[in-house]
This record gives C-alpha cells, structure tokens and sequence, in this order.
C-alpha cells in the first residue's frame, strides 16, 4: 500500500515525566492488581469477622507496640518520599542520591520492625483462622514491603554506577509513586488487624 | 530437538509415581499379610532374630490414599480413644520417637492385630487386612516417619498438634515409658 | 417417553417450578424465533450497495437506530418482567414456615443418613438413603454434611438445596400423589458422586406411622438357624465396626445403620435395587460395584456369606 | 487534512541517523534490521516481537483446545451408554476437572490474549506491544503452567476436583496427595501470565494509538481488549487469592476453609466465583471484538452503533462483577441477597441484547458476503442467543434450584462458550489467517467445517437441556439403565463425534494451508482497519512508517494512500506516545531489544511455583532467584538509550 507522509516525529522529546510515559501507566496498572488483591484480603478478613461472633477467636487482639512502631515509620517515610519525587522533577542528582539512600536504609528498618512484630504475635497461622488471617495478611504486605525494598535498593545502586540518563528521573518517581502504594496499602491492613478487634464486640 | 523432547516425556511417564494411585481393592484380597516380625533385636547365638517381611509396608506409606484412609480409619474405629490425636492417654503416645514394640510399619501392623498387653485391642477379624495396612502408615505419619508430600495436612476439625506433614521427621528408637495401666497390680 | 422430572411435578412447589420453566422457556423460545427470522431477513434482503463503503444514508441510520433504542429498552422491560415473575415463584416456595415432618438428612462420602428426630431418643428413627414422607404434609428437611458438599437434589418434588458442613440449609416440600421419586447427589462430592442416589417414597398417613413404628422398633431376632449362624458371623467379621444393629452389640456409626435394611428398597445408596444377590454381590466385592467406596473388601468363607445374607434379609 | 506539523529544532541525533525524506525501500531494510529477532534457539528465546509470542501463543491454546477436546471425546464415549465400564471413577474425575481446567484457563482465556497480544498493536498502529519483556515473559509462565498440569496428569496427579475446586473436596482432608496442589499452583501460573498481558494491553492502547486515532476511532476489536484487560487486571486477583490460601490450607495448614476453627467452605465460592463470573466474560468479550469486525468487514459498511457497541461493552465489563452468586443460588445464602443476584443477573442480558441488536442491524443495512468468517458469526449468533436465553431462565432463584449443577447448565455454559467464543474464533482465525501467514484458508474446506461444526454441536448440546431437565446431575462417571437417560447420551455422543471431526477438517485446513493456500496479499478482504495495511506477514517493525489516523475506518477513507509520519530513528527501535484521549504525538521512547533475562525469570518463577507445592521453604528460597532475575532483567543493558 502506497503511503505519504504528512507529518513528522523527530522534533517530539525522547523522555517525559507522568502520564506521557509507558512505564508510569504500567506501574499505575501494577498498583491497581495488586490493589485489587489487597481490597481482596481486606474483604476475606471483614467475611471472617462476620462470620465469627466472637472476634477475636479465642486469643486477646493482638499487640499494638511493634505494629505501631511499624506504622509511624511507615507514615513518616512519606516525607523523604515525596521529597525524592520533586528532586525527580528538577532532575537534582546529587541530593537524589541521599534520599534514595535514607529511602533504602528506612525500608530495611521497616523489614526488621516487621521481623519484631512477628514475633511479637501471641499465636501461630495454623492455631486458628484468627492466626491465619493475621499471619497471611501480614505476611502478603511483608512481600509487597520486600519487593519495594529491594527497587529501592536497586534504584540507589543505579544512581550511584553511574546509570543515570534522562529516563532514570522517571523512573525513580515512578518508585516512588509505589511506595506511596506501599503505605496506602498498609494502613487499611493496620485498622482491620490491630484495631478492629479492639473497636468490635472484642 | 523433538526427538529429545519426546525421550523426556517418555522418561517422566515410566516415572509414573504410584504415591497417587487409588488403590480400593487389596491385591492379592487376604486376611492376614504373611510375615515374620521381631520385637526385639536380642536372640540365642549371633545371629539376630529371623525377620521375613512382605514389601507391603513400603507400598502403603509411599501411597498418600492409603495414608489418608488410614487417617479416616484413626478416628472412624476410636483409636483417638486411647492414643487421643497422637499425645497419648490411656494408650502410649504414638507421635514420639519411642517405640514400645519396634518403630517399622510391619511392627505397627503387628501391634494392631495382635493387639498389645495394658489394654491395646486385637484388631484381627474386626478391620480388614487392608485397613490394618493403612492404619500402620497413618500411625508411622504421626511421628513424621512418612515424607511431607505423601502425609496429610490438616483435618476439616478442631486443630490440635500441627498436621503429619508439617511434623519434623524423629527416626523410631526403641523403648517406651511403661504406660499407667501397666503400673496397677496385674 | 414421560415428561423429564422436573416438568411432571409431583407436588405445589415442583409444580410451581415447572410453571415457571415453561413460561421462561416459552417466552425465551418466542424471543429466540423473532430474532432468527430478523437475523434471516437481514442476510437475506438484496440491500442496494454503494461503491464507497462510508457512504451511509443518514436517514436509514436514524430510523434504525430509534427501532435499536425500542428493542433495548423492550429487553429491559422483558428482564425486570421475568425477574417479579421469578420473585412471585420464589416467594411460594421458599415462604413455607414451620413443617408437619421434621427430618435431619446428614451428607456422608457417599450415602445419606436420614433421621427422624423425636423427643424420646428411643422413637428416634435412623435410616439411609431412602425418605418416608406422609402425602400432603409439608416435610422440612435440616440438611448438613460431616465431609464434603453435597446437595439433595429430588426432581420431582423441589428443586436442590446443598448439604455444607458447618451449617444447616433447610428444604420443605410436599408430596401430593403417594409414589416412589428418585433423586441423586447434584454437588460433586468425590469418587463416588455418581452412586449417591435418594429416594423419596410418598405414602398415606396410615402406612407412613405403620412404617415408623416398625424402624423404631429393634432388630428382628434371627428365626432360623441359617439366620442365627449368620448374625455370629455379622458379630465376628469387620461389619460391626462400621455398621450398627440396634439390639445386638454392633454399634459402629461409620455406614448406615443396618437395623431395618431389608425395609428398604435399594442398598448402597440406590447402586442396585436391593435383592438377595445384588446384597450377596455387594458383601463380596462393594469395589466391583462402586469403586472408590469406604466399604472394604472383606475376605469372607462362602457359608459365612451366605448365613449373613440370609440374617440381613431378615432385617425386616 | 494536515496534522500540525512538527519542527524539528531539536532534531537530537542521540539516537541515530532518522528517517527523514529517505526512500521507502531503504527505510524498510534498514527497519527490518533493527527490529528483527536474532535466529536459532538463541533468537527463538530472547525475541520481544509481539507477533512472534503472540504466533507461539495462539498455537499453544490450540494445542491445548485439541488436548481438551480429547479429553471431551473420551467423556462422551464413557457417557454414550448406561453404566459403562471403559472409564474408572478416579480416571473420569480427573478427565473432566482437566477438561474444564485446560479449556477455561489453558485455552479460552490465553488465545483471546493471544489474538490481542498479536493484532492490537498492528490495529492500533504501533511497532511493537508496550512491555514487550514482560509479554514473552508472561508467554514461558503460561507454557510452564500449562506443561506443569498435562504432566501432572500424565504421572496420574492430574486434579480430580473439578475446574472450580470447591472445598472442603478440594480441602486438605479429601483430597489427599499433590493433585489440588497441582491444579492450585497451575491457577498461580495462568493468572500471572494474563494479568502481565493484560497490563501490557491496556496500556499499549492507552500510550502507543497511532497519531490522530482518538477515542472514537478505535477499532471494536480493539476496544473489546481493552475492556477485558480491565476485567482481568480487577478478576484474577480474586482467583489468586483463593488458591493460594488454599495452598496454604493443604500445605501449611492454615485454617480459611475449615468451619472448625472459623472458617468456612462458602469462602471458597464468594472469591471463586467473584473472579470466575467476570472470566466467562473475559472470554466472551473479545470474541464480539471479533463479530464487529468480520460483520464490518463482511458487509462493507461501518457497524451500526458503534457507540452503542463500545457502551454495552462497559457496561457488560461493570455488571459482570456484580452478579457472581448466581453461582451459589442453592448454597442456602439469605433469600434477599438471592433475589438481588438475580436482578443483576438478568439485567446483564440488556447489554447483550443490545450488541446483538446492532449486529443484526448492521447485516440489515448492508449485503453480506457469505465467507466463511460471516458464516461461524452467523453460527454464532443462532446458537449464542439460545445459551443467552438459558442464561436468563437460569438467574430466576426457583429455576435455578432445579437445573443447577445439571446438564440443562452444562448445555447452558457450553452454548454460551462454544457458541458464544469458539465460534466467532474460528472465524476470526478464517479471517486473520491471511494477515499471520500470507496464504488463504480454503473457503471449500471452511465451509464443510462450518456446516460439521454448526451440526455437530447442535446435536451434541441441545439433548442434554432435556436430560438436566430429566435429572441427571453433573459429573456423574456413569448412569444407570433404569434412569432412561440412554438415548439422549447416545445422540449427545454422536454429535460430539461430528462436532470432533470438524476440529479435524480444521486442523487439516490450516496444515494444507499453510504450504498451499493461495497468497493473500495485503488486505485480501478489503478490510477497514489498520492490519491490513501493512504486508502479510507482516515485517518485523510492522509499519516502514507509522500511519496517522483519520477515521474509524482508515483504509476504507484511504483506500489507495495511507497518510503516513516520519522522523523515527532508523538503527534503535523507537516508537511513537500519543495522549490517551485525542491521540496526539506526544513522546518518542525506545521499545527495549530482545533480551534473555524474561525467560530466565519464566524458568526461575516457573521452578519456585512447582517447588513450593512439594517443600514450603521453597516458596520463600526461591524469592531470592526471583529478585536476581528481575534485577537482570531491569538493569540497564547498555543500549544507547540507557547509558547517555
């Protein structure tokens, strides 16, 4: 088929922040399954809840130090995050650097409170469906908290080899797009473990 | 290429692994296994005791029906009764290393038909020779003698110890405490 | 050929189901021909075609387009039609309080106990596989199940309710014609889903009461030596620890109770229709005739077969 | 029309010498080049190329459709007479649950996506799909799940639990051994597979349209992918989620489904059937993709109501989540929810009755040409409303209560799924086939596939509303003779032994074609949309130039010229972003090379999934394998976008 050209590309820009790149919609895409996924797990617990009058089975509600300890952490990450995304904007790479490492060091921190409030559990995932639905729930943001760990360490490693074009700007926002998933994720998870059984018949 | 493909497919195939068969029907149908056991590893002279053993034993505990089944039978025919789920009552526990008389299925399946002195039932005439099989390879389970892809998981019951194929494996050694009803004058 | 079950009714609720089958299926039926004949004259008509494929009369595309709008708007009047006409049959059926004849039925891997609960345990009737119901009482089925799911499924009489574990469903009906319905397991439930039939025997008040009292009663005692040898060989052979007999010291709760097993018209849950050789052939060899099924094979002498054969034809 | 022409002031060469004002055929070596995968097993491993995966994903769902097909001829032949002895107990549980399992999630889902993992990009102008790593990433998982559950089977650890698994059956307790394992992990597999081609469609039809296709110049199939790639992104976790925590369950013994210690077997079907309402549709959308565009094509006039088409579309995608316990009518759930399940349940049927209706109308306002391709639509219209219909009669709560888990569903699912997804697809391979190899399916033998295929399901299909009628439950092994089902197994057999024999005349249609058919040229149907501008086969970089839209039907406005940009690096795969709604060139970005490291991540996920069934540690092992696959698989491999 013969064809004639009307129009042509080569003045477009080769990088874009936001919505003008793939990979932003492909993490919103991510973000969206594996919300899907969490709203999924929230909603076994609420089944579960309602099913059981007495909530929770047969064990105190758990305990609140660790978690809470976990979830300040988690709140307070929220800063050096959203100073990483403006620093993305302004492609400032030597203060990007810094943040990406408190970024990297906070998320190991996060694990290890994490590991603390495992054990901190006062009953095992196959001691009842009380123990299953907290150690399963736990254990799934677990991953999700690895996962971002590790691309944040990933992310600090490439910007200290060296790695970093244009597109490397995008793609540290876009991490730290995720992060804020990361967290968003784990409030509802905090309510419905830690104080949903405090709030309820108890 | 396709040739190496088909080899391989072929190979997995041979390696059809029986630990999945359902197996309803014994065969041969008997009602009491053949086989010579010993209870204990002392006998006249330096040879040790004459032991003729079916392969029966290794052909249940491979088999995750036939453990399952024999997890059916525990509680269907109250052994739960005495042995409770393994901890032991009035019975000797079942889930601990220590064996009373001898940790192998063939010593097991022995003990179940014969039945034991201090109260432990012959089983012989009231549960078929399959069943006694089965049992045996349910009983070696609870110790974590039969590999976790084979054992059962949890029950649809109330959770008591954690299920056979999350138990840590205890090889058998022989001996056990003497059980309460031994102690009262005989 | 007899109308399928679920359209020859045999009680108020199957029949208003099966009124509500035919009218869903006639107007489903008239809708489907109307639009095959649209279907047909669209690819029949010789429709002018222009050379450009984007010319398209405006006019012609308007006209159709408010014909499209109608039948959209017609389909949602036809579905909110059918969903009132399916509230209206659901509220007769499942409206039904309270209920002349309790009776629990307990799903088991692969047969059904079915008790008739009473306040004196000794008027308590067990039995397996097979429901007495009196015609034109409303029966109330609790249905639970101590393994897997299964569901309780008698065309003729009610549509299905599930047998769960952990919880109890109810199901009433009511038989209006004295007759024997047939009804098989409907939630797949493991190797021997297919021989898990049910049976629904629908009959007056007279015969229902005669029949109830004589479950009630114990096991008849064996009238001829035959019987007597074969009774020892009931007590001396693996049947006791899966089988009960009230009256004798079998007390297994595994399998049915065998009490009253010669009253029944079917064994191992409607397998065979039960007679002096398919009860033989079952004791010999259950595997042959329902593979995968918890009964044993049990290595039995043949006089032994025959005296306990003998005995439980006598268990009247 | 001229778009806004582009200065190029910041002509930045970082990428190479550019197509500027060069002629065609130069453009198109060199192109060629750069998008090409490398040869051999190395190539065949590391390609990106959205139509190579896509090639290798549609024959391995074929292949699966025929080894399911199988597996329904062996049932039909165990079922054609009363209490036959061919097939045992165990053996025929496991023949259906793996029919079901491999029909639904190795055939049915997979070739919808791989027909969209292929035709997307070419439909909406773009060089390759976005993500082009993940896709043949998601193509080794959907293989090794697939091979994973078929040598499962051969070994005799095939599941025996039915396509849907319902605990406690599938539970800890009643199914001993690996096999609810197996058919759970397989679903791990599957899901992973068609949420990253999922993601991949949305987002290549979002970010990568040709220049000028706005909103409303997308093509139905297009759009059709589109929506069933969100139903896939918000369905399969629900799916992912209850088979995990039934792994669990087997494995580790957690206690979700056991009413014991607080859980409960209603859980199972709440997350199943939430995810498993919104897959039948997921399998039926797409294939109306491809009724709008054969019927467009077919009659040479646009489709009637195209918004009308594109608005149903959304609408089906919304309801379809809202009607999942229609499933469960006879579990005993409270009366008032019932009811409300079967408002929506019925209310879907409007949507629906609506893109038959614009169908209809289009075939009215223009005169068909009866190909083979219009013929399986026609097939599929007849038979699709009479499943539809039986769907309706199946959302009233009394009904159902009658014909649930009988054959009247099983004809029910199966007039709606073969009728409803296998016709239209075997049209749109007739009509495709040209574009993915070059060479004409024969019309005579398409013919004779058609007629054995439209009678042979009939036949097969339509007794058994009468036998679930006459009460014959679901996955029964035999029936007995008294039960008076005999006759009407029989006929059901012999209509699936013509309905087999049509897969067989179309399996030889496509082998003889394949090296005999006639060559077909560009556009051999003079079809409207964008695939068929470009050769067939089409080169590896799929457009010499990318086309610039404008209009839904651009090769029916331009029947002769194609409108053209130019101005893409001609030595690095580059392609154009447009913005979602109007579609205009925003961004130029590379798409990435071939690369090892997705299979090397396929292989590692692929071994920690089948571990973990066997050794929990697995599960938890294995996650370090992953990390490094990933790492490798992100780390910048020194193109030139990477390292400036």
């Amino acid at each position: 088929m013969r064809t004639e050209p009307v129009a042509d590309f080569a003045g477009l820009p080769d990088h874009a922040f936001d919505h003008r790149v793939v990979t932003w919609w492909g993490t919103l895409a991510f973000m969206a399954l594996e919300g899907m996924g969490f709203v999924l797990s929230y909603g076994v617990f609420l089944y579960i809840m309602w099913l059981n009058p007495q909530w929770p089975v047969g064990f105190p509600p758990q305990p609140l130090f660790w978690s809470t300890v976990f979830t300040a952490v988690m709140v307070l990450s929220l800063v050096p995050n959203w100073l990483v995304m403006q620093r993305t904007k302004a492609k400032d790479n030597a203060s990007l650097r810094w943040l990406l490492v408190l970024m990297s060091t906070i998320s190991l921190v996060l694990l290890v409170i994490r590991w603390f409030e495992f054990t901190a559990l006062t009953l095992r995932w196959d001691t009842n469906v009380y123990g299953s639905v907290v150690w399963v729930l736990l254990g799934l943001h677990t991953l999700h908290l690895a996962t971002e760990a590790t691309d944040n360490i990933v992310m600090t490693a490439l910007y200290f080899t060296g790695h970093v074009p244009e597109k490397r700007f995008t793609d540290a926002d876009e991490n730290a797009m995720y992060w804020v998933f990361v967290v968003v994720g784990w409030l509802p998870l905090y309510g419905l473990i830690y104080f949903a059984p405090r709030l309820g018949s108890g | 290429m396709r040739r190496l493909l088909l080899a391989g497919l072929v190979a997995l195939s041979l390696a059809a692994c029986e630990r999945e068969d359902r197996e309803y029907r014994p065969d041969p149908i008997v009602t009491e296994t053949p086989q010579k056991i010993a209870l204990t590893t002392l006998s006249p002279g330096d040879t040790p005791p004459i032991t003729d053993l079916s392969d029966m034993g290794a052909q249940y505990t491979a088999n995750a029906y036939h453990v399952s089944q024999g997890k059916k039978w525990f509680s269907a025919f109250n052994c739960n009764g005495c042995h409770s789920n393994g901890g032991g009552g009035s019975g000797p526990p079942l889930m601990d290393d220590k064996w009373s008389y001898g940790g192998k299925i063939e010593n097991i399946a022995q003990s179940i038909r014969e039945g034991r002195p201090n109260g432990m039932p012959s089983w012989r005439g009231k549960i078929t020779d399959e069943q006694i099989w089965e049992l045996a390879a349910f009983v070696l389970s609870m110790s974590g003698n039969v590999t976790s892809d084979v054992a059962n998981g949890r029950n649809d019951d109330m959770a008591g110890k954690p299920p056979e194929n999350m138990t840590p494996q205890q090889p058998p050694q022989p001996g056990g405490q003497v059980p309460k009803s031994a102690e009262s004058p005989q | 050929m007899s109308w399928p079950e679920a359209l020859d009714p045999k009680g108020p609720e199957a029949d208003a189901v099966a009124g509500l089958i035919w009218s869903f299926t006639g107007l489903c039926a008239f809708i489907w021909v109307l639009v095959m004949v649209a279907l047909a004259v669209a690819l029949i008509r010789r429709h002018r075609q222009s050379e450009d494929p984007l010319a398209v009369t405006i006019g012609e595309e308007r006209r159709v387009e408010w014909i499209v709008g109608g039948l959209a708007v017609l389909t949602g009047l036809i579905v909110i039609g059918l969903t009132f006409i399916s509230y209206g049959a659901q509220a007769r059926i499942f409206g039904l309080g309270g209920g002349d004849v309790a009776i629990d039925v307990i799903g088991h891997q692969w047969w059904w106990e079915v008790r008739y609960p009473s306040d004196t345990a000794s008027a308590t009737v067990v039995t397996a596989n097979e429901l007495h119901v009196p015609v034109g009482k409303l029966v109330r089925l609790r249905l639970t199940s101590t393994d897997v799911i299964h569901s309780f499924w008698v065309p003729s009489l009610i549509g299905k309710a599930d047998l769960i574990p952990g919880r109890t469903n109810t199901l009433a009906f009511t038989a209006d014609r004295p007759g024997v319905y047939a009804g098989q397991c409907a939630e797949f439930c493991g190797l021997q889903h297919t021989h898990m039939g049910i049976r629904v025997i629908a009959e007056d008040d007279a015969d229902f009461t005669a029949w109830k009292a004589g479950q009630v009663a114990a096991a008849h005692e064996p009238a001829t030596p035959a019987q007597a040898a074969g009774k020892a060989a009931f007590l001396s052979n693996p049947c006791v620890s899966c089988h009960a007999i009230r009256g004798t010291t079998a007390g297994g709760t595994l399998g049915p109770d065998l009490t009253h097993l010669a009253s029944r018209t079917t064994i191992a849950a409607g397998t065979a229709e039960l007679t002096r050789g398919t009860l033989a052939a079952w004791i010999a060899d259950p595997q042959g005739m329902k593979p995968g099924t918890n009964m044993p094979t049990m290595k039995l002498s043949a006089a032994d077969l025959n005296t306990l054969v003998d005995y439980l034809m006598g268990l009247k | 029309m001229t778009l806004q022409g582009f200065t190029s002031a910041q002509a930045n060469t970082d990428r190479g010498p550019r197509d500027i004002g060069q002629p065609i055929e130069e453009v198109r070596a060199r192109l060629s080049q750069t998008w090409a995968s490398q040869g051999g097993l190395w190539g065949w491993l590391t390609t990106v190329d959205h139509k190579i995966i896509g090639r290798r994903y549609i024959i391995t769902a074929f292949v699966f459709l025929l080894l399911g097909g199988v597996l329904a001829a062996v049932m039909r032949a165990q079922l054609a007479r009363p209490e036959s002895g061919l097939i045992s107990p165990d053996l025929y549980n496991q023949l259906f649950t793996m029919h079901g399992t491999t029909m639904m999630f190795l055939f049915a889902v997979p070739v919808m996506e791989a027909f969209a993992v292929y035709l997307v990009p070419l439909m909406v102008g773009t060089r390759n799909i976005a993500f082009p790593r993940l896709n043949a990433f998601s193509f080794y998982v959907y293989l090794f799940g697939g091979l994973m559950i078929w040598i499962a089977f051969a070994l005799n650890i095939g599941p025996d639990i039915g396509w849907f698994a319902y605990v406690p059956l599938a539970g800890p307790e009643f199914s001993p051994g690996k096999r609810a394992d197996i058919w759970a992990q397989m679903i791990t597999f599957t899901e992973v597979a068609a949420l990253a081609t999922s993601v991949e469609i949305v987002v290549t039809v979002f970010k990568q349209r040709a220049p000028g296709m706005t909103l409303d110049r997308i093509p139905l199939f297009v759009w059709t992918q589109v929506v069933t790639a969100f139903m896939v992104i918000f369905a399969m976790p629900a799916v992912m989620t209850s088979s995990t925590l039934l792994i669990l369950d087997r494995l580790v013994g957690t206690h979700f489904y056991n009413p014991a210690e607080g859980g409960d077997a209603l859980l199972w079907q709440h997350l199943f059937w939430f995810f498993g309402h919104p897959e039948v549709y997921i399998i039926f959308i797409p294939a109306t993709g491809m009724v709008s565009e054969i019927i467009t094509t077919f009659t040479r006039r646009p489709v009637f109501g195209y918004l009308f088409l594109v608005l149903a579309l959304i609408a089906v995608g919304f309801l379809s989540f809202g009607l999942w316990v229609h499933h469960m009518f006879v579990t005993g759930i409270a009366e008032l929810g019932a009811s409300y399940f079967t408002a929506s349940s019925m209310l879907i049927a409007v949507p629906n009755g609506i893109q038959i209706f614009c169908w209809i109308a289009t075939l009215w306002g223009g005169r068909p040409k009866f190909k083979t391709p219009l013929l399986f639509v026609i097939g599929f219209l007849i038979i699709f409303v009479l499943g539809g219909l039986t769907g309706v009669m199946l959302a009233s709560v009394p009904l159902d209560t009658q014909v649930h888990d009988s054959y009247f569903v099983v004809a029910h699912f199966h007039y709606v799924l073969i009728g409803g997804a296998v016709f239209p697809l075997l049209g749109g391979v007739y009509y495709w086939f040209p574009k993915l190899t070059g060479r004409m399916l024969s019309e005579r033998l398409g013919q004779w596939n058609f007629a054995l295929a439209f009678v042979g399901f009939n036949v097969a299909f339509f007794p058994m509303h009468i036998l679930g009628l006459a009460g014959m439950p679901r996955r029964i092994y035999t029936y007995p003779e008294a039960s008076g089902w005999g006759t009407l197994n029989m006929i059901a057999s012999i209509g699936a032994v013509v309905f087999a024999l049509s897969f067989v005349l179309f399996l030889w249609n496509v082998m003889a074609s394949l090296k005999r058919g006639a060559v077909a040229g560009d556009n051999p149907w003079d079809a409207p949309t964008l695939e068929w501008a470009t050769t067939s086969p089409p080169p590896p970089q799929n457009f010499d130039r990318v086309p610039i839209v404008t209009s839904r039907y651009p090769l029916w406005r331009h029947p002769d010229t194609l409108p053209v940009g130019t101005g893409l690096a001609l030595d690095t795969r580059e392609i154009v972003l447009t913005t979602v709604v109007e579609g205009r060139a925003d961004v130029r970005v590379t798409s990435p090379n071939p690369d090892i490291w997705p299979f090397i991540t396929a292989v590692v996920v692929g071994v920690t999934f089948i571990g973990s069934i066997f050794n929990g540690w697995v599960a938890l092992v294995g996650l370090v394998p992953i990390g490094i696959g990933l790492i490798g698989w992100g780390w910048p491999s020194g193109s030139v976008e990477d390292e400036s």
